[in-house]
């Protein structure tokens, strides 16, 4: 094994060497300190070979040859490899990234970069206290000098306030070290370590050695020297401070915890404080390297309490903080190197990677990371962390965790969303040199690569739901290609998958094979309309096949994790596919927050469900014994922000309307079944535990309360794709209250209206969708009479609408008559009433949507309008053909559902005779209703053909008008607020009190943060205060 | 005004070039395209006799007469239709709708203005359809015989059926009007929606002729 | 339950009895309506003149073809109530089709009609046309509201859907009627009533003088043939469902004829009493004294 | 009232004051200071409600006579403000500013005797008359029988006679 | 004892201390904080060889005359918080220095040493 001095020699000798050069060499000097820091690398990596593979031991390498305490040790062992290696790497391409910096006269910054790694990798491997302070003293230093030589205009000053902080803060380590040596007599680790009951003195000196140790590591409120930092100075060296240094204090930390258990508790409270509040502040942020900086904090903060909770965690704990540590140390560094390619630090100026996809993609690969999503290692720290805290039962850890976690989302999301969406025309163009390129790119293939490894490793996640993020990353490759060919592949891959997936589910579990036939089956369909669109639609298909994939892994799910992980990945997929609308920077924001809310009730679940089972398996939910209320309440209101019930559903309008035309039919004829999805299996699950029927009871007043509110809404909407999207959260009001009464026929009415949403809901979303592609408006006003010039499309709006309003003889009846018998047999008469008058008042926003646009005048400028796409038409007209059927056979298709849902709830009143379905209630024959309305609509017709043969057909302006003729189209066309009458009777209903509540707590928040932040006055001596007062309360906390 | 709210406030029926969503323009000529610009058509009668005679019995049985008062006679509508007269006893009903009217009360003196008004009424109503003028106005201008901008005689602008003298006449005038007018379709002489259609370019002649700024297709449908 | 030539043949006479009937109701209430105003009214026969008439117009127009099939769904919708609907108790062939589909099957179908009128009005593109619709939907929701209260109290209190079950339940006498068993059902149902049947204070939809007659303001001839056919026929099915449900139901047609009559001039009693809601206020007016019958219909079930 | 004229009369020329009633009357004013008078009446003396504007021809002296009759709604009395214009080249300064219905006043006088007023709003546009071609119709030197004959085809009128003069030559032809 | 060696040592390496944090949070100007943590360094390393000082030996210097390398253990004081000190110092000085630097680079620039100029980064 290679000597760990030889690290200390090269380092110190050569810069000494350099120093000592004339002029002249120190040209050529790069050229020497990237071989020397090549040279790091390569000892680093020999140890960690030798670990991996050839499990050597642990070796401790004594100076001079004496054994401590009269020699310092340096100890190499597993850790101390893989954190000398990343160390060692973040060291090599921090060197690539200054390259630039380094010529014109500055060579001096390469010794300095060299003394500042040598240093870290000495306090990594270092096992004596006090040389411990000489080395971070000599780190505090060399950055202190690469501050100095930084160029940024108020780098000097930040650097100034770190310095007086770092004196300050090293002097108390120096107090602590001496004091240990005092109490024992040794300031060799392993021997303090090894002590069983300390003096008081030596308690005091270890408590002033964690504090100090903390202290570095930027606890809040004491870090305001830092942010100044990471904003004034070079990003290139907030990298270095962020993931570097801070992965070495961490580490220094974790190994003089060794000494110090009883400090666990504060090591807990002081990350989470700091995780949680500085993620408060960053939300008002609007400076890229400060918010980082606050980001920075936040992490550090959270890997700061994992290390206090080793104790709890057990054996889990190295996993945990290494996957939470790793994806700090790629993503941040990775951002702050993004952050170097740019001129202006504000957060929209991020925006101009636009135009270079490759670091866009790079960007959101480390935010996704940052947040904890999969396949990144993070989301397995974090799964981890989350089940093994409720393990043991520290719900208020895994509440504040979770808090932590989402505020970090807000933020980071905003600032992704700024990156997609904002105009980037004022901001300067991004110059991209090769030194500044290979750092990024390198990291962000290591996160990924990571992530994918990581998921091959976990176990509970099969290696077949690998193989779809594979197939993604290769249609991102392809990106460059024409839409219709990348559009042919998906819909290849798509079939053929289902094609292997779907058939086996008929026997097994014909729930699932349902599912996943909407889900493949509509995403081949609204797929095939994207053959409407021209040029190479960067970056659709990879989001839109993401989010297929999510929610394939969703359905094949067994474990509870690969669950979760279909869940994740079918957000962010779907994240990207809503915030690719022109206007949907915002709504966007505010689906991924609700999806990650959600998504973090759900975890939340899962874990206190694992608490007590200790199970992954998904059908564990079924033996909860405690708790089962909370469970069921967390997991339903994560599955309830994507079915956008009320109170969660502010997302959904703006989301589903500003998509593009064939996304939304995707995000919401497809996508929300998911949410439904989710719910069958939980309700599957937990349906039959006596203590979750008041839930469910609420669950459907929620769900009546819903189909009201969203209905209502619908029909006072004049933009077409937003009515819809109120009708799906009214839809989904419905479901969820059918599947809330936990019986046969509640569940059937809920299977019937996830197929019928399915298919009406995509019929409609298309049409509209490919509508508002050819007249290019969404306003419903402004449109008016195209059936003259789009009678496919009228005809798909009219059986759309015939069907969704629930008017025989279209399939839509079956859900309403279910409805009836189902709401009887349960006897939730009220919120079944206010469901049935929430289904008539359909009928206003189903008019007002044919009417609006294709009845009525047609205006100027759409005389000449053409058809909707014939791509569009055809998976229209497919879905139509599927309502047809299930209309006039609806017996074939209840029935197998039906006997379905008889293994949860066999007794049932329903049953089949011939054509008649017979219920305890009623009776209904699909078929024979279909027939009789069918013979009777044809005679009369025939009726009124043979009585009126000489009709004249004249146009749109022969009408009578008081004896006047109208003038425009646009004051004949009655559309415009037409339910003005109603809304002054029942507009209060539809006020948007929600939002207002919504509004209300993230003002409060922001408030709260941007009030909070004012303690960072920019002042050294205020932070000085800052840190003296940190010390005075945790030495009061520990006196107590 | 701006040219915006003027465009909807003052139309005109002049050709006009819009942009298309597609980014393409082209010419809209609301007289061709939002009209119908097509001749009026003559429809014959029932060519049997019996079925013929019968369905006239039910058109003179069942008169529903357009609610448009064009002058002052139409203060003599309400008591034709209340207590006092009850026309409805005779079938006689109101509509307010051309499209659903067989009879057209022109109630009194025309102006041009209003005379535009009823011409395009009058091509709204649907075949068979009759016209009751009242009032010595619309026989040969009554007082307003030398007005510049009242019409002399009705019967050159659309056919008329029965006229009722008087100034104004009573309801028991008018409804001896609709007595003559029953017995005329029951003869099957109240034929002159189809004669409105024979004589079309006459009348159009007439009318254009005072209507000055003709702004509508030739026929009304 | 197979197709047979003789309950078709009976189906279609009832519906000609029902057409004729309807068309005579509505003439003896515009009589009545007269004579409450101290008129003569019109001859009882002039609404068959006026049908004749109607089809006998020589020209026509259309605007579309969905203002051409308005009609027909119009006309489908009415037929189809009739065909869905038992007429007399007990009797296979004077059901109908009714063994097709419950109460609930009635209940949506009725949108069938006015669903298919909206879109035919709506093709003519005349603004009183839209405006007429949109009040019309509008106020329809709000008859709902109560309506729908009635019915779950009466399907609760039946324990069944089915009209047929309903309406037997219901012999034996006056006493066991539901608008003694389950007065306040009736009440909601009934104010309801005034509502579907659009007579004055409900009549915003048409609302002569206002907007002259609101959606069929460019039917004519033998689209407005069409029309008052199947408005008579769905005036008389309106009432017929309150007497199947409220009351009895009929045993021969003379109870039948009776019955509805009585329940459609339930509706023109009123109407030549009050003078027109706006659409706020007859929205807002089934939200109370009718809902509030409902709800309590229910409880008194529960 | 008095006192109302007699401070009107100390800023401005006014002449020809008709008391019609107490509590109307008439002034005529040149037709410079019309507009000026009008709007000292509306802002200083209260005037706040325009009731009318109409017009005389008076062919004989070749002018139109135009009068403004404006209402104090508070104390209840009406002053018309006469002024007279010149028939051959009628134009008169616009007050569409003051009242927003003036225009439509102003509008009607274009349209019946040819009265310009600048700047007005639409006064071009036909009003009641849709598309009038011929001479102003309120003019007294248009002779509505002749065109009334020429236009509507008139009905052959049976020969009418003076009642008096006839049944004087009737019952007694000889004197 | 109040006034012995250690007690005068101890008690002069706290109030150095003190008083260099108070220099350090009063003022305002740059130097005279470094000067204050320099008051303050020396306060800390004062303490620490208080903390080594045993009374009555002599300094661990093997003079062959009072201490040998075989009673080095009884006779002489502990010689690392020396040595820690001395490192202390040193780094101490290269800590000052670089203050000092930066204190240079900031007056090139703004002309100005009141360290309440320089709060352009905050919140």
């Amino acid at each position: 094994m290679v000597s760990p001095y030889f690290l200390l020699g090269i380092g110190l000798g050569l810069a000494f060497l350099l120093g000592l050069l004339g002029q002249k060499a120190r040209k050529s000097s790069s050229i020497l300190i990237l071989v020397a820091l090549f040279s790091f690398v390569g000892i680093s990596f020999s140890w960690l070979w030798q670990f991996l593979q050839e499990n050597a031991s642990v070796t401790q390498f004594f100076s001079a040859g004496f054994k401590p305490p009269f020699s310092i040790a340096l100890q190499v062992g597993l850790h101390e490899a893989v954190l000398t290696s990343m160390i060692n790497v973040m060291g090599l391409f921090s060197f690539v990234s200054l390259w630039r910096n380094m010529k014109d006269g500055n060579e001096k910054l390469g010794p300095i970069l060299l003394i500042l790694f040598m240093g870290l990798n000495m306090l990594v491997l270092t096992r004596d206290i006090f040389n411990v302070f000489v080395f971070l003293e000599i780190t505090a230093i060399a950055l202190g000098g690469l501050i100095l030589f930084d160029e940024k205009k108020h780098a000097r000053s930040a650097g100034f306030k770190y310095l007086i902080a770092s004196a300050l803060i090293s002097t108390i380590y120096l107090l602590g070290a001496v004091l240990i040596y005092f109490s024992n007599g040794s300031l060799y680790l392993d021997d303090v370590m090894a002590l069983n009951n300390m003096s008081p003195m030596a308690i005091v000196a270890v408590f002033l050695l964690i504090l100090s140790l903390v202290l570095e590591l930027k606890p809040f409120p004491a870090n305001g020297w830092a942010l100044d930092v990471y904003q004034g100075a070079n990003p290139a060296i907030g990298a270095i401070v962020s993931a570097a240094i801070g992965s070495t204090m961490l580490f220094l930390l974790y190994k003089l915890m060794g000494m110090a258990a009883f400090m666990q508790e504060f090591l807990i409270a002081v990350g989470l404080i700091s995780f949680i509040a500085s993620n408060l502040l960053a939300l008002v942020q609007k400076n890229a390297n400060r918010l980082l900086g606050y980001s920075s904090i936040g992490q550090i903060g959270l890997i700061i309490s994992i290390i206090g909770l080793k104790d709890i965690l057990g054996d889990q704990f190295l996993f945990v903080a290494f996957m939470i540590l790793i994806t700090h140390f790629l993503a941040k560094a990775g951002l702050f190197w993004l952050s170097a390619m740019l001129k202006s630090d504000e957060l929209k100026a991020w925006s101009v990677f636009r135009k270079k996809s490759v670091l866009l993609v790079l960007f959101g690969i480390f935010i996704f990371a940052l947040i904890g999503f999969p396949p990144f290692p993070s989301f397995y720290g974090k799964w981890t962390l989350i089940i093994n805290l409720a393990e043991t039962h520290n719900y208020y850890l895994i509440a504040a965790i979770l808090i932590g976690s989402f505020l970090e989302a807000i933020y980071l999301f905003r600032w992704l969303g700024y990156a997609i969406k904002v105009d980037f025309t004022e901001y300067d163009e991004v110059k991209i040199n090769w030194e500044k390129l290979i750092p990024v790119l390198t990291f962000g293939a290591l996160l990924l690569a990571s992530g994918l490894y990581m998921a091959h490793l976990m176990p509970g996640i099969e290696d077949i739901t690998l193989w779809p993020l594979l197939f993604i990353l290769a249609i991102y490759l392809l990106d460059f290609l024409p839409a219709y060919i990348k559009n042919t592949i998906s819909i290849a891959a798509l079939a053929y998958f289902s094609f292997i997936i779907l058939p086996p589910y008929y026997e097994k579990d014909l729930l699932r094979f349902i599912f996943l036939g909407i889900f493949a089956i509509g995403g081949i369909l609204t797929l095939i309309a994207g053959y409407a669109y021209k040029g190479k639609r960067r970056g659709f298909y990879p989001v839109a096949l993401l989010m297929y994939a999510g929610l394939i892994v969703l359905i094949q799910a067994e474990t509870t994790l690969s669950f979760f992980f279909g869940w994740e990945i079918m957000t962010a997929g779907s994240y990207f596919l809503i915030i690719r609308g022109k206007r949907s920077m915002e709504h966007g924001l505010s689906y991924m927050l609700f999806s990650i809310g959600g998504a973090y009730a759900i975890l939340a679940g899962l874990g206190l469900t694992f608490a007590q089972t200790h199970n992954i398996d998904i059908l564990s939910l079924a033996s909860v014994t405690v708790h089962a209320k909370l469970i069921f309440l967390l997991l339903a209101v994560g599955f309830l922000t994507k079915t956008a019930a009320l109170g969660l559903h502010i997302w959904l309008p703006g989301a589903h309307a500003e998509a593009e035309s064939d996304v939304s039919p995707m995000v919401s004829a497809i996508l929300l079944k998911a949410g439904v999805f989710g719910l069958f299996i939980l309700m599957i699950a937990m349906g039959k535990n006596p203590e979750v029927a008041s839930i469910a009871y609420i669950l459907g007043w929620v769900g009546a309360l819903t189909a009201l509110v969203g209905n209502l809404a619908a029909a006072f909407q004049e933009d077409a794709k937003r009515l819809l999207a109120y009708s799906s959260i009214a839809q989904l009001g419905y479901i969820l209250f059918a599947l809330a009464m936990m019986s046969h026929l509640g569940w059937m009415t809920a299977m019937v209206y996830s197929l019928n949403h399915f298919m009406y809901k995509a019929i409609l979303f298309l049409t509209i969708g490919a509508v508002v592609l050819r007249v290019g408006t969404h306003s419903m006003y402004k449109m008016g009479g195209l059936i003259q010039r789009m009678p496919l499309a009228f005809i798909a709006v009219l059986v759309g609408i015939i069907a969704l309003s629930g008017v025989p003889p279209l399939s839509g009846f079956a859900g309403k008559w279910f409805f009836y018998n189902a709401v009887l047999e349960k006897g939730w008469y009220f919120q079944g009433a206010i469901v049935f008058f929430s289904g008539i008042v359909a009928f206003l926003y189903l008019f007002k949507l044919i009417y609006s646009v294709f009845l009525g005048q047609l205006k100027d400028n759409l005389r000449q309008v053409k058809d909707i796409s014939i791509w569009f038409a055809i998976p229209i007209y497919v879905l139509i053909l599927g309502i047809m059927f299930f209309s006039a056979k609806p017996e074939w298709v209840l029935q197998p559902l039906s006997d379905m849902l008889t293994q949860w709830y066999p007794n049932t009143s329903l049953s089949f005779d011939g054509l008649y379905i017979n219920s305890n209630f009623g009776y209904w024959s699909g078929t024979g209703v279909m027939i009789t309305i069918m013979i009777m609509f044809i005679v009369l017709l025939l009726w009124l053909w043979i009585l009126s043969r000489k009709v004249v057909k004249v146009k749109q302006f022969n009408i009578v008008y008081s004896a006047e003729a109208p003038q425009r189209p646009e004051t004949t066309h009655v559309s415009y607020n037409i339910f003005a009458g109603y809304y002054k009777a029942l507009g209060w209903i539809v006020a948007p009190k929600i939002s207002e509540l919504w509004n209300k707590i993230s003002d409060f928040v922001v408030s709260v943060a941007h009030f909070g932040r004012m303690i960072y006055t920019g002042n050294g001596q205020t932070y000085l205060v800052h840190i003296l007062a940190f010390i005075v309360v945790t030495f009061l906390w520990f006196l107590n | 005004m701006s040219d915006e709210k003027n465009k909807f406030e003052n139309p005109d029926y002049a050709k006009r070039t819009v942009i298309g969503p597609d980014g393409k323009s082209f010419v809209v000529d609301p007289m061709q395209d939002y009209f119908l610009d097509a001749r009026p058509k003559v429809y014959e009668p029932v060519s049997i006799p019996v079925v013929e005679k019968f369905l006239n019995w039910a058109r003179s049985e069942s008169l529903w007469v357009l609610g448009f008062g064009t002058g002052c006679g139409s203060i003599e509508i309400p008591p034709l239709m209340t207590p006092r007269f009850d026309a409805f006893r005779f079938g006689v009903q109101s509509r307010a709708t051309p499209r659903q009217s067989n009879v057209f009360i022109i109630s009194g003196y025309l102006s041009i203005k209003t005379l535009k008004r009823v011409v395009r009424s009058y091509e709204q109503m649907q075949n068979p359809k009759y016209v009751l003028a009242l009032g010595s106005c619309t026989i040969n201008g009554g007082m307003y015989f030398d007005s510049y901008n009242t019409i002399n005689r009705l019967d050159h602008y659309i056919p008329v059926d029965v006229y009722v003298a008087g100034c104004m006449p009573r309801p028991e005038a008018l409804l001896a009007g609709f007595n003559k007018l029953k017995s005329l379709i029951r003869e099957g002489k109240a034929e002159n929606g189809n004669k409105y259609v024979k004589d079309f370019d006459w009348y159009k002649a007439n009318q254009k002729k005072i209507i000055k700024d003709w702004n509508m297709p030739d026929y009304n449908w | 339950m197979e197709f047979d030539f003789k309950h078709l043949g009976f189906t279609l006479l009832g519906l000609l009895i029902v057409l004729n009937w309807g068309l005579l109701m509505s003439a003896l209430m515009q009589k009545i309506g007269a004579r409450v105003a101290r008129r003569i009214g019109i001859r009882l026969y002039q609404p068959w003149i006026d049908l004749i008439k109607n089809y006998a117009i020589r020209s026509q127009i259309s605007h579309g073809i969905m203002f051409y099939l308005g009609p027909v769904f119009r006309f489908s919708g009415g037929v189809g109530i009739f065909l869905f609907m038992p007429l007399i108790v007990g009797s296979v062939m004077w059901s109908n089709y009714s063994f097709q589909g419950d109460l609930v099957l009635i209940m949506y179908f009725q949108f069938f009609g006015m669903l298919g009128m909206a879109l035919g009005a709506g093709e003519s593109g005349h603004p009183n046309s839209a405006i007429g619709i949109s009040r019309g939907l509008a106020q329809f929701t709000a008859i709902e509201a109560p309506l729908t209260l009635a019915i779950i109290s009466l399907a609760i209190q039946y324990n069944t859907l089915s009209i047929v079950d309903i309406v037997e339940a219901q012999q034996g006498g006056i006493q066991n009627w539901s608008a003694w068993t389950n007065p306040f059902a009736t009440i909601a149902g009934m104010l309801a009533a005034l509502g579907s049947m659009g007579h004055s204070p409900f009549n915003l939809v048409k609302a002569p003088n206002e907007i002259p007659i609101g959606p069929p303001t460019e039917y004519h001839g033998t689209f407005l043939g069409v029309l008052r056919t199947n408005a008579a026929i769905l005036h008389v099915m309106e009432a017929a469902l309150f007497m199947n449900l409220f009351f009895g139901g009929a045993n021969n047609w003379f109870e039948f004829i009776l019955k509805t009559f009585l329940i459609y001039f339930w509706s023109v009693f009123v109407g030549v009493v009050f003078p027109r809601f706006r659409i706020e206020q007859s929205v807002a007016w089934f939200f109370k004294i009718p809902l509030i019958a409902g709800v309590v219909a229910i409880i008194l079930f529960m | 009232m008095n006192t109302l004229i007699d401070r009107l009369a100390k800023l401005f020329s006014i002449s020809d004051v008709v008391h019609q009633r107490p509590n109307l009357a008439f002034v005529t004013t040149p037709m410079e200071n019309t507009i000026h008078l009008i709007t000292h009446l509306r802002d200083r003396e209260s005037f706040s409600l325009f009731v009318m504007l109409s017009c005389v021809d008076w062919i004989e002296d070749n002018q139109f006579q135009l009068t403004y009759v404006l209402n104090n709604p508070t104390e209840k009395i009406d002053v018309g403000i006469r002024c007279f214009i010149n028939r051959d080249s009628a134009t008169m300064e616009s007050a569409h500013y003051l009242w927003k219905q003036v225009a439509t006043y102003q509008r009607e006088l274009k349209e019946m005797y040819g009265i310009d007023f600048p700047g007005s709003p639409r006064v071009d546009e036909s009003f009641i008359l849709e598309g009038w071609d011929n001479i102003p119709p309120m003019r007294r030197d248009f002779d509505t029988k002749k065109y009334s004959e020429e236009t509507f085809f008139p009905r052959e009128r049976p020969q009418s006679n003076d009642p008096a003069q006839y049944m004087k030559s009737k019952l007694y032809p000889d004197e | 004892m109040l006034l012995s060696i250690e007690n005068i040592a101890l008690a002069s390496g706290i109030l150095l201390i003190l008083i260099g944090l108070l220099g350090a949070l009063t003022n305002k100007n740059i130097i005279r904080m470094i000067v204050a943590f320099s008051i303050f360094d020396t306060g800390v390393n004062i303490l620490i060889v208080t903390f080594g000082y045993m009374p009555g030996r002599t300094a661990p210097i093997i003079d062959g005359a009072k201490v040998t390398a075989q009673n080095i253990a009884q006779v002489a004081i502990d010689p690392v918080p020396q040595a820690l000190v001395l490192t202390a110092i040193v780094i101490g000085f290269g800590v000052t220095a670089l203050m000092l630097v930066f204190a240079l680079k900031m007056h090139e620039k703004r002309k100005s040493l009141d360290i309440n100029d320089y709060t352009d980064l905050k919140w």
